[in-house]
């Protein structure tokens, strides 16, 4: 755990183009912006605004060494460890969802030590992001004192508040190298609108030192700007916008469509007997044999996106 | 994990499920007026369980990031960070934003599950064995060491033995620590246990030595019995109350909330 | 300069009744909601969304001493110091406007030292309220160091980052005990909508210990909660509401109305010659004498007011 | 403040306003690609007029909130807080959010005016006269205190002895404070004065003594001119730079923007 001097920060940034450019590329070109052993945060949240197609382009691209970051980690998690792509995930919750119990893929890894799950609290996960969002080396917060959680964690230090003698835990910048964010549109430069929950994301964006987006459907950037209070990523701080239909699949993407629930159900019956072979059963059956992405979502079936499609849209029935 | 429970006599079979009896029991220490920052499951229905008898007034956070929201009945949500959570909520923030609620002082009330609790109200729901060489690795905190930092806490759990233990495996969620002041020593002078519903009774923390202490046994419960679950000595007062039984109404709303008993089986 | 210890804050907001619940009320109940001596922070920036018809109450209420914040503070400014309802502003930036040359009535009142105008930088303003707002006592930041700026500030600290070694700024918190801000519309309860910028708005509601929303007009909370992800400040932080058309006038409300640009070279003539008598007169002829909100803007005048609507909603022509 | 100027000899009378000449001499020192926080006034006229001539990629960033916006000709804001700034941007954010871009680097070049500058480009925009007791309380900081922080600077003023002193009343925007590495001594590591552009000349600043000096005089500008205009020991090198004039094109772009002369009179 080491946060960067201010001028090297500044020097990354200040090397990106951050113009207002065309950035539109495929999955392969944008998981090609990724090197092995780079941190990777993830957008979204548990089954929420997962980018899952960067993340299974990046699976499919045979990427090593992520040290991956995010709010919630739930199935995506378990893949990442199972690929190969990351055994070291930095978050405060991991498991494929309540209803589902604890996943034995991510027990399989940690208990055997074979993949590392670093613990912060929610907000603590929130306030490393902002404070590299923000450019500063820290937050101070409130909470994880006292814990467990706070004994076994790199880099957080307690201070006594100098204007108040109260004692504060400061917490460090996280500014990934690289972060994944799937949203419901954006334009061609990167001007993202979020609908719904935005989770850890605006933070996340702007502390990255690089961003992907994906994104549902790629709009004009007239219509971005007849409503600039609705955007939350700004153009600057991305680097590549990949236009992906039903990005999360199978999490949900709000207003859009709600978790594939069947599939998951699928995923946690295909790991409960034997986590690594029912984990490699299901890379090679969704992740590595799919011709395209649009052959994944056939393997997940058109009943269940049109299901997941008419769940997700009922959220404007009112 | 199977459950494993010290066996009690009950006179009459009881006609709601455990966790039923939770949720009602939970519910039914909200206040109309507050604001309580729930998890899903037993949380989210005694909130909203709540809400429909006399707390209509009841503010609800989620910690993915909703003030105020409308569950549908039946369209229980996996977590608290889908859209299902956010149907009708009065506003949407991000996660951050939600959980600084609970440090600037706006939530009364934090409402959650747990896996492990000591004498001391500290919840573990991380490590089960040694954090360096576990037996088995939880999913972690999610907001749960924030809500428990940062508010008054209802906890609710099925209460068995190895749930309730001398000292937890790992404090993921802090209650008052070591007892007495040594949860604010810590630098959490906010906030600390109020409560845990257990299928067994309620319990409550005491003023001064900050122990785990009975409040209320649930009808046909005994001291033996909450004892005997108890992995810790629990002091049970000679004239304990007992708690009125979950009421046809009560349940009826829980049923219609979720009929496919995601979280009552 | 103080910051309150972690518990008073709390038990402040604690006492708050902050339910669901129906706060409409008018401006004179609004104005007794502040007591002399308050700290105040005023919404908006500038000519831009001014809370103008409640700062009209409380000089019509006759308030006395109070400490008011602004991110930037323009002619409201100078009718506090004129009415004594303010001797001590705390803002980055203090003058009616850069077209209209610096504010005879700031100038008049602040070298005479009747009155403070404590400066700090536009971003440690910001951060002082997002203190306030997050329940911590200070904000770290990395400007205002080596100014003159700092020199004259109460309460600000360098420290020397425990992570990285550098210099950094800690700003103390901002609680004000009051925030008046005004909206484009919120519900009874005070769920509020701000289209266009927003300026510190949101920070600043959740730092007051009270919060009294101006609207240009009251909505449902049905048609709230159709839209959640647009509340910017929620009912929780929100103690009054009162609706009042053109609550800004004569400063602008984003896509509502420009600012009346006649009236404010007006007042800018009534007190370029005699600071001091000229705002006596404004506040007489526009503060006092008028029986209530309309015959305020009757004053303003009917064509400036149509003037200012038309050129207002013309953001939105695109 | 009227002004009170040593005496310039022009062979011929200029076609254009010195705060024409200082927009358009400001416009040309703005690159393709960059990131430019802008004040209102001379800096958005320059900035506009570069993104209408050799900067169509420029991105101008306003304090009130602003990013990527299209300010309509004739149509100039009062300040930069106003609608009229945000007109088809492509995001507002919050005032702070804004400011947080430059101090995370999200932007290559602060650009504003000034009251009073001194050799290291120290700015005020505070106080004319003692800080306690001041002849003249201008509008303060705003946001150049946190832009001269945290970005390369470009300042466009006009040129007056008693606007260009050896030591300003006061700092309200830091420049290279006392020269050499006292700026980054103070907690200022990043950003610093790249160029003072003046209806003379274009001033820059020595690398090691952070010292101002002369890169170019406009035309009919002498050096003598420069040094009579300027209250501090002003070094012209021998073979100075002339800038090219204002082209009618770029005058005629100007023009359009401002018909009313708001800030070009």
């Amino acid at each position: 755990m080491s946060i960067p001097s201010y001028l090297d920060l500044r020097q990354k940034t200040r090397a990106r183009d951050r113009s207002l450019r065309d950035k539109v590329m495929s999955l392969e070109e944008a998981a090609a912006l990724v090197a092995d052993g780079d941190s990777l945060a993830i957008g979204g949240c548990t089954a929420s605004r997962t980018p899952m197609a960067m993340i299974w382009a990046l699976i499919r691209a045979g990427k090593r060494d992520l040290e991956v970051s995010r709010s919630i980690v739930s199935t995506e998690g378990d893949l990442l460890y199972a690929s190969g792509v990351s055994r070291h995930i930095i978050t405060s919750w991991f498991s494929q969802g309540i209803v589902w119990g604890v996943s034995k893929v991510m027990r399989a890894y940690t208990e055997s030590k074979r993949a590392r799950f670093e613990e912060w609290s929610h907000m603590a996960m929130g306030l490393r992001y902002r404070a590299g969002a923000m450019g500063v080396p820290f937050m101070p917060m409130r909470s994880m004192l006292g814990s467990g959680v706070l004994d076994r964690t790199e880099g957080a230090k307690t201070m006594e508040c100098p204007f108040t003698g109260e004692t504060l835990l400061l917490v460090p910048a996280l500014n990934p190298e690289v972060a994944i964010i799937h949203v419901q549109r954006c334009d061609a430069y990167g001007n993202a609108q979020i609908d719904g929950l935005t989770f850890m994301d605006i933070d996340m964006a702007m502390a990255a030192n690089k961003v992907i987006l994906t994104t549902e459907r790629i709009v004009s950037n007239e219509q971005i700007r007849r409503h600039p209070d609705q955007t939350k990523i700004g153009f600057f701080t991305v680097d590549a916008v990949v236009e992906v239909p039903f990005g999360c699949a199978p999490h949900e993407c709000y207003g859009l469509y709600e978790p594939f629930y069947t599939h998951m159900d699928l995923y946690a019956q295909m790991t409960a007997r034997d986590a690594d072979t029912g984990a490699k059963a299901y890379l090679d059956r969704f992740y590595h044999e799919p011709k395209n992405w649009a052959d994944y979502l056939s393997r997940i079936g058109m009943a269940e996106l049109l299901d997941a499609q008419r769940r997700g849209s009922g959220i404007y029935d009112d | 994990m199977t459950t494993e429970r010290a066996r009690i006599s009950l006179s009459v079979a009881p006609a709601y499920t455990g966790s039923e009896l939770l949720a009602v029991m939970s519910a039914r220490l909200l206040k109309d007026g507050q604001t309580v920052f729930a998890g899903v499951g037993i949380p989210l229905l005694a909130a909203i369980l709540a809400q429909k008898t006399h707390a209509p007034g009841l503010t609800i956070l989620f910690e993915g990031g909703v003030i105020g929201p409308f569950v549908e009945a039946g369209k229980l949500p996996p977590s608290t960070n889908e859209q299902r959570c956010s149907r009708r909520a009065n506003m949407l923030v991000s996660i951050t934003e939600v959980l600084l609620l609970l440090q600037r002082g706006y939530v009364d009330v934090g409402f959650m599950g747990g896996a492990q609790i000591d004498r001391f109200g500290n919840l573990n729901s991380s490590f089960i064995g040694d954090a360096e060489n576990p037996k088995i690795r939880l999913p972690g905190t999610g907001g749960g060491n924030d809500i428990a930092s940062l508010a008054d806490m209802i906890v609710a759990m099925k209460h068995e033995k190895r749930r309730f233990v001398e000292k937890v495996d790992f404090i993921t969620s802090p209650g008052f620590l070591d007892g007495g002041d040594t949860r604010a020593q810590a630098g959490l002078p906010a906030g600390g246990m109020f409560r845990v519903v257990t299928d067994l009774g309620i319990l409550g923390f005491e003023a001064e030595s900050r122990a785990m202490t009975v409040l209320a046994l649930h009808p046909g419960v005994s001291a033996a019995d909450i004892k005997a679950n108890t992995g810790f000595e629990l002091p049970v007062p000679d004239d304990v109350e007992v708690t009125p039984a979950p009421t046809p109404n009560e349940l009826a709303i829980l049923r219609e909330l979720d009929p496919e008993q995601l979280y009552t089986a």
